[in-house]
């Protein structure tokens, strides 16, 4: 049985094509502001990849915050929901899941059959997710991807309160000129985060193994903080950001 | 300097209390809330200390406590569960907020003591009654503790208990009285400094500390500037020095409070009568209230407007934990009536760790209020 | 995916309509006490409401209800709570109070006129927010205030102090009384409104116990609208006959096999209060097959329940019925303070919180209850102490559990969407699905 | 994203006073007020206000301060040499090494509304970049109680210009275009400064049309800024600064749920709301030099 999933995501499309438990295309594209276009072509993209046709696909399961956008889905599940299978599908020991996307950031704590037990998601505030990272990595004139690894080289801890977004963002500027290295501000940029994605996953109770997904596990240094704040090792999947999209191209199979 | 001492106690709480323990053999209590007859605790020869806050923003009360109690009430969970305070031998509570009686609902489940005591401190001090309802639980609770020890708490080792403790309450305003002074002869973080060591120390060693401090003042030449502007801080729990050096650090000097963690805890004696344990009671039945216990007259208002006057202050910071119940009611009728009374205040809520960043326009603003001339 | 499911037999409830009429009669009449020559007294739904009885007729009008029926309109409530913003109170204080101060800084009675100015106001206290909520009532309308301290403390710890710090306090409420409105006591009307309130609360304690029955007889929305009476009216005859009624239909409803949801196949529990404005909620759950047969809060605000000789809950007996005497003033004040002092809702909501996890252990198995939702709800201080406690205990004992943030009155702080996905998660590990409609 | 027309511009601008020789006067002064979003320069000379430059903040206060202040002096004649004391202000107030003394923005506003609209201004509302500022003062622009938002940053002139990037509207025209709605749509709940684009983005797909996202972001700043007043009590004499008191769309939203206008600008002044800050601190730096020139 071939099936996909497409996570339609607030800053990215992914798509997996999956065949009998076998991964066969991957996709990403930018959401930008037709979220029903950026997913045919990022579905487009990903049977070009397979060499398969949509008629190929038995069933397409869509998630993400816009999924209802993906006229083409035969179904749509949540985007917890897609997470907890597609962790657990990659690692079947996974009990928590936390997803560190742009915009939104949740805790999931899941079964070994990778339903959901319970979860937690950050309140429309970019205090808890990637875009706070963007945010501030602009505001000390660091590129991004370069933010984990500078904070890796940090000699201190700082306190920074993430708040706000915004107010951060003076906090640091604040930093800039009290002459604190930008490898410190990276760090407490990173703490700062990871604290209230700590605290998400608390909630709903952390157990090994830990799985961390979404964009935002791709950033070192941020997963070096998760794991000081939580006190646990954290497994990364190698292509963590199509997880949820995996998840439910998984759910489609079944 | 013996302030220094104060200070170190404070920073260094926990080894305080484990030298303590090794170096008398006893117990030590911890104690949530000031509304606990502590003297009935020393009396059995247990330190008695208060859980305060650790001002270090930690996850660990997300699956004990949700985001709508106050930042003070889940550091001090945060700190029992973390095992910080694994050299307690018991715990209690009086009767006070829901949110501090929640953390220590927590702590009870979560890390076991082989003593913990809720105690139900009445809340209607104004009533006559409520002395009789106080008498009833501290005879219950001094039941308690000699169950707990084996042993009988006697009325000597009450007296000797009463006195220490009235003696640190007494030295403790005496310095206070000394901050009416212009300039005074230490900054308002030194004083918090110095009542919080008394809640973190043996009362008797802490007296040594007090007279040395007296003996030491007069002659302090570090001490604030005269011509600084007098303020006062009011509110909740408040035991972040940190932010009162920020504060005297831009030109003002804190010369008066009233927190739990100043002057509410230490303001009035233990009156002592033949009933020990009444004596003991009533101490509590008439300190400067908290306000929750402030009911159906405001006399809160009264102690504070007392003290803007006494120690002639310029302006009052209104400090309260974020989500604080019981300061969020008597705020905004204490700012209306401090403002007809010509104190203009400034109000912040603060949480676990106090963002002076983010505070740093509006304390600077409040002082220029004050002070800034426009010609 | 789409289940067929066997049905359950289903009719509407005659008392229903009843209860609606009496809470609407009763708004009316604090609306018009002065004109019905009646005293109007404010305080909280948790006060000894029958104390005042003595004076001669009155209307007892309470925040928390009003509170929350002006909740449910967005508009109204909307300016109520921003009207006590504007008086720079916290937006995290109790809800219920903000509606109710907005409505009295706005002087607008929701059910028309103004607000209605109280000859007295008397309260009990045991939250951090009673007595501090009617302190700023007392001196915003210039009222005269008087409140009793509930001694909270451990269960069963110093009774007897606490009774006499109760009666104490209730005599000289009673000398206050006569004093602020000049009217003289009649104790014998004191024993009458004590009698009604602890005859209604045990009714309401035996009909809530009718739930345990597959199917459920009633369920949480019901529940809500019949629990009222129990809470605005408990002193009067009237509340005891509502509930005599109900409880004969309840009775009868078990007896025939009659569901409050036809579908039901599942049984849950709430906690705290519901966000009010968004009592769909239940309704949404009843597409899965669930019904809410009750809650911690709702069966104890109004009742009580203790143990029987066979070892189950069961609705506790009046003073009347356990043979307390009740002949002079002393007499009906031991026995009132005694029956406050054993209410759940105080003594194991709050003192602290495994006392309401045992009970609500008690209550999944016997209520046969498969999962519990709590509300964590950030619009009452009071209820949400220990939840997340509660929360823990239950899922040690292996009962599924879910939690939704919200607030009881102020809809500005509950997500819909948000909390809807999280209904459909658990209901997907509850292993339900939608049933066709 | 490609550099194409960049809607949030406000334009930057500088203005010099015509009536006003500096050669004659005996001092001059500057006020620089560094704000999240602009960087304001007012310079002195003597009473008079003599030029001011008004520039986008950079990433670097310093920077900018300098920036705002040369916008300020250009074509005058003058040189830094010549401002014999600067007041720094605004959020990098901190940062301005030429500054002789920093003072808040609060104090800055109060003292500059006074100098703009006179001794009847009793509240002024400062709408800025990233806060909100409720300001009362005495007939001498003296603060005597004052409030900010906090927490969030919700709802505020740098989310507005992340709008007006998105729905290609001029920053200068969303006022306008917010009020050409047939019926007044519902604030939007959240408004996040940093999900504004995500957030337009949501209501574009639900179908609203640019003015009506328009209108609900305005309409939503405005009430917030209401209960704001609210807090610390309306004095009828109020007057709005900040960037924002240029949105017609905030401000008549604001003025019609208070149900009172705003004192509007005097006649004869064509200075800027939106330098009230830096004039203010001009003023600070005028009386500042004179006392410590009488100290010696
Ligand atoms: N190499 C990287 N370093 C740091 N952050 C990254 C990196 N790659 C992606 N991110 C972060 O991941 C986020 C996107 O995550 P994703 O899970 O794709 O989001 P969504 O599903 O919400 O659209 C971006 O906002 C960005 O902050
Ligand atoms: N000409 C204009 N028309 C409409 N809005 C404007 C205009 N100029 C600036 N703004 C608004 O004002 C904001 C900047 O306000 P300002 O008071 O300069 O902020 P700050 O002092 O915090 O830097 C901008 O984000 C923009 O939304
Ligand atoms: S403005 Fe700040 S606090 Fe508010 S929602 Fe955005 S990031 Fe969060
Ligand atoms: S700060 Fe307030 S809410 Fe917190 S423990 Fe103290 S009194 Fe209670
Ligand atoms: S218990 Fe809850 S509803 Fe009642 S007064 Fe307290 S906070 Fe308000």
């Amino acid at each position: 049985m071939i099936t996909a999933g497409i996570d339609v995501g607030s800053k990215t499309v992914k798509v997996v094509i999956l065949q009998d438990g076998k991964i066969l295309a991957r996709s990403l594209v930018l959401t930008g502001f037709e979220q029903g276009k950026a997913a045919e072509e990022a579905f487009a993209l990903a049977l070009k990849q397979a060499g398969l046709s949509a008629k190929d696909i038995q069933k397409v399961v869509a998630t993400g915050a816009g999924r209802t956008s993906v006229s083409f889905a035969t179904e749509s599940v949540s985007d917890v929901a897609a997470d907890a299978r597609g962790a657990v599908f990659i690692n079947p020991n996974a009990r928590t899941v936390i997803d560190v996307g742009a915009e939104e950031g949740r805790g999931i704590s899941t079964d070994t059959r990778g339903k959901v037990i319970d979860f937690a998601v950050n309140e429309r505030c970019a205090a808890g997710a990637g875009t706070f990272t963007e945010a501030m990595s602009r505001a000390i004139e660091v590129k991004l991807e370069d933010m984990g690894e500078l904070s890796l080289k940090s000699t201190q801890e700082i306190p920074l309160n993430a708040q706000c977004a915004v107010f951060a963002e003076s906090e640091v500027v604040s930093l800039v000129h009290a002459k604190t290295s930008k490898e410190d501000i990276a760090r407490a940029i990173h703490d700062g985060i990871s604290n209230r994605i700590a605290a998400m996953a608390r909630r709903v109770g952390v157990q090994n193994d830990i799985v961390l997904i979404g964009g935002v596990a791709r950033n070192k240094g941020f997963v070096a903080s998760l794991k000081r704040q939580l006190e646990a090792d954290i497994k990364i999947p190698d292509e963590p950001e199509y997880v949820g999209a995996l998840g439910a191209a998984v759910i489609a199979a079944s | 300097m013996t302030l220094d001492r104060a200070k170190e106690i404070v920073t260094n709480r926990h080894d305080y209390a484990r030298e303590w323990k090794k170096k008398t053999g006893s117990k030590v209590m911890g104690y949530f809330c000031t509304y606990v007859p502590e003297e009935i605790v020393y009396a059995a020869g247990v330190l008695p200390i208060r859980v305060i806050g650790s001002h270090e923003a930690q996850s660990y009360t997300e699956p004990h406590i949700y985001t709508m109690f106050c930042p003070f009430s889940r550091d001090v969970l945060a700190q029992g569960l973390r095992g910080k305070y694994d050299y307690l031998d018991g715990i209690m509570i009086g009767h006070s907020c829901l949110h501090l009686r929640q953390a220590f609902g927590a702590w009870m489940t979560n890390v076991p003591a082989s003593f913990s005591y809720y105690m139900y401190t009445p809340a209607k001090i104004q009533s006559p009654h409520a002395k009789e309802m106080m008498l009833a639980e501290t005879t219950e609770f001094k039941k308690a503790v000699e169950n707990w020890l084996g042993r009988p708490i006697t009325d000597d080792a009450l007296d000797k208990s009463i006195e220490v403790y009235n003696t640190n309450r007494r030295l403790l305003k005496q310095i206070y009285e000394l901050r009416k002074a212009d300039p005074p002869p230490l900054f308002g973080s030194e004083a918090i400094e110095l009542v919080l060591s008394s809640q973190l120390s043996d009362k008797a060693e802490h007296n040594k500390l007090l007279e040395s401090v007296l003996k030491e003042l007069p002659q302090r030449r570090n001490g604030p500037q005269g011509g600084n502007i007098r303020l006062m801080i009011i509110g909740s729990e408040d035991d972040d020095t940190n932010f009162l050096r920020y504060v005297e650090g831009l030109g003002a000097t804190i010369v008066a409070d009233e927190h739990c963690t100043g002057s509410r805890y230490f303001w009035n004696e233990t009156v002592p009568e033949k009933d020990r344990l009444r004596a003991i009671g009533n101490r509590y039945m008439n300190r400067p209230p908290c306000p929750t216990k402030d009911w159906e007259s405001r006399r809160r208002f009264v102690h504070i407007m007392n003290m803007a006057k006494e120690y002639n202050i310029q302006g009052a910071i209104l400090v309260q934990q974020k989500f604080c119940d019981p300061h969020e009611f008597d705020i905004p009728p204490l700012k209306a009536l401090l403002e007809k009374n010509g104190i203009p205040s400034l109000f912040l809520e603060f949480d676990i760790t106090v963002p002076i960043g983010q505070f740093r326009t509006r304390v600077e603003a409040f002082l220029e209020m004050l002070q800034l001339e426009v010609v | 995916m789409v289940t067929s499911i066997k049905k359950y037999q289903t009719r509407p409830l005659d008392s229903f309509k009843k209860a609606v009429e009496l809470r609407k009669e009763y708004y009316q009449n604090v609306r018009e006490a002065k004109q019905q020559g009646k005293l109007l007294i404010t305080g909280g739904a948790d006060s000894m409401v029958a104390l005042p009885a003595g004076l001669g007729d009155y209307v007892f009008f309470e925040g928390e209800p009003y509170g929350a029926t002006i909740s449910m309109d967005p508009e109204f409530s909307g300016k109520c709570v921003e009207a006590a913003e504007a008086k720079n109170f916290a937006r995290d204080m109790c809800a219920y109070m903000r509606n109710y101060w907005g409505s009295m800084f706005l002087n607008k009675y929701y059910f028309g006129g103004e607000f209605p100015k109280p000859d007295f106001v008397m309260q009990l206290g045991f939250c951090d927010t009673h007595a501090k909520w009617m302190q700023q009532v007392g001196e915003y309308m210039n009222a005269p205030y008087f409140g009793i301290d509930m001694p909270v403390g451990t269960p069963g710890r110093n009774v007897e102090a606490k009774v006499k710090y109760l009666t104490s306090q209730m005599n000289d409420a009673i000398e206050w009384m006569q004093k602020v409105t000049g009217r003289k006591y009649d104790d014998d009307k004191l024993r009458e409104a004590v009698r009604n309130e602890c005859k209604s609360s045990t009714l309401w304690s035996e009909i809530v116990c009718y739930n345990k029955a597959i199917p459920a007889p009633l369920e949480q929305r019901l529940i809500f609208t019949l629990f009222i009476i129990c809470i605005l009216r408990r002193y009067e005859r009237k509340s005891v006959e509502f509930y005599e009624t109900l409880r004969d239909e309840v009775k009868q409803r078990v007896a025939d096999g009659i569901a409050a949801v036809a579908t039901e196949r599942c049984r849950l529990m709430d906690d705290s209060q519901p966000p009010w404005y968004f009592l769909q909620l239940y309704k949404y759950m009843e597409k899965y097959g669930v019904s809410v047969v009750g809650s911690h809060y709702s069966f104890f605000l109004g009742g009580s329940l203790e143990e029987m000789p066979d070892g189950s809950l069961g609705a506790p007996k009046t003073p009347d019925e356990m043979g307390m005497p009740m002949k002079t003033r002393e007499d009906i004040l031991r026995a009132y303070a005694l029956w406050y002092i054993k209410k759940p809702i105080i003594s194991q909501m709050f003192a602290l919180p495994h006392f309401k996890s045992e009970t609500m252990l008690r209550l999944v198995k016997e209520w046969k209850v498969n999962g519990v939702i709590f509300h964590l709800n950030r619009g009452c201080e009071g209820t949400a102490m220990g939840q997340m406690e509660n929360r823990l205990a239950l899922t040690k004992a292996g009962i599924p559990v879910m939690t939704y943030e919200g607030n009881m009155a102020d809809r500005r702080e509950f997500d819909e969407a948000q909390t809807l996905r999280r209904i459909d998660a658990f209901m997907e590990s509850l292993g339900l699905s939608k049933l066709e409609s | 994203m490609t550099t194409q027309v960049e809607y949030w511009r406000w334009t930057e601008s500088r203005y010099t006073n015509p009536e006003v020789d500096w050669r004659k006067a005996s001092t001059i002064t500057a006020g620089i007020d560094v704000g999240s979003v602009s960087s304001k320069a007012a310079v002195m000379a003597d009473n008079e206000i003599l030029a001011y430059g008004l520039m986008r903040t950079g990433s670097n206060s310093p920077d900018s301060a300098l920036n705002a202040i040369n916008r300020a002096i250009e074509g005058t004649g003058l040189t830094m040499k010549d401002i014999k004391f600067i007041v720094g202000t605004g959020y990098g107030r901190i940062n301005i090494p030429f500054a002789g003394k920093a003072i808040t923005e609060i104090a800055c506003h109060a003292r500059g509304a006074n100098y703009i609209w006179g001794p009847v201004v009793r509240t002024i509302l400062d709408m800025g970049g990233q806060d909100c500022k409720a300001i009362h003062c005495d007939e001498k622009g003296k603060v005597t109680a004052f409030l900010m938002n906090d927490k969030c940053a919700a709802g505020t002139g740098r989310g507005m210009e992340v709008f007006a990037d998105l729905l290609q509207v001029p920053i200068t025209q969303v006022g306008e275009m917010s009020l050409q709605v047939d019926k007044e749509p519902p604030p939007v709940s959240s408004t996040c400064v940093v999900f504004a684009k995500s957030e337009g983005i949501g209501l574009l797909r639900q179908g609203w049309s640019k003015n009506m996202v328009l209108a609900a972001y305005c309409s939503a700043m405005a009430h917030r800024v209401v209960t704001l007043l609210e807090r610390i009590g309306m004095e009828k004499e109020f007057v709005l600064t900040g960037g924002i008191s240029k949105n017609i769309g905030v401000v008549s939203r604001l003025e019609k749920e208070l149900g009172i206008q705003a004192v509007p600008l005097p006649k004869d002044q064509k200075f800027d709301p939106q330098l009230a800050g830096a004039i203010g601190g001009a003023l600070f730096a005028r009386d500042l030099l004179a006392k410590s020139r009488k100290a010696f």
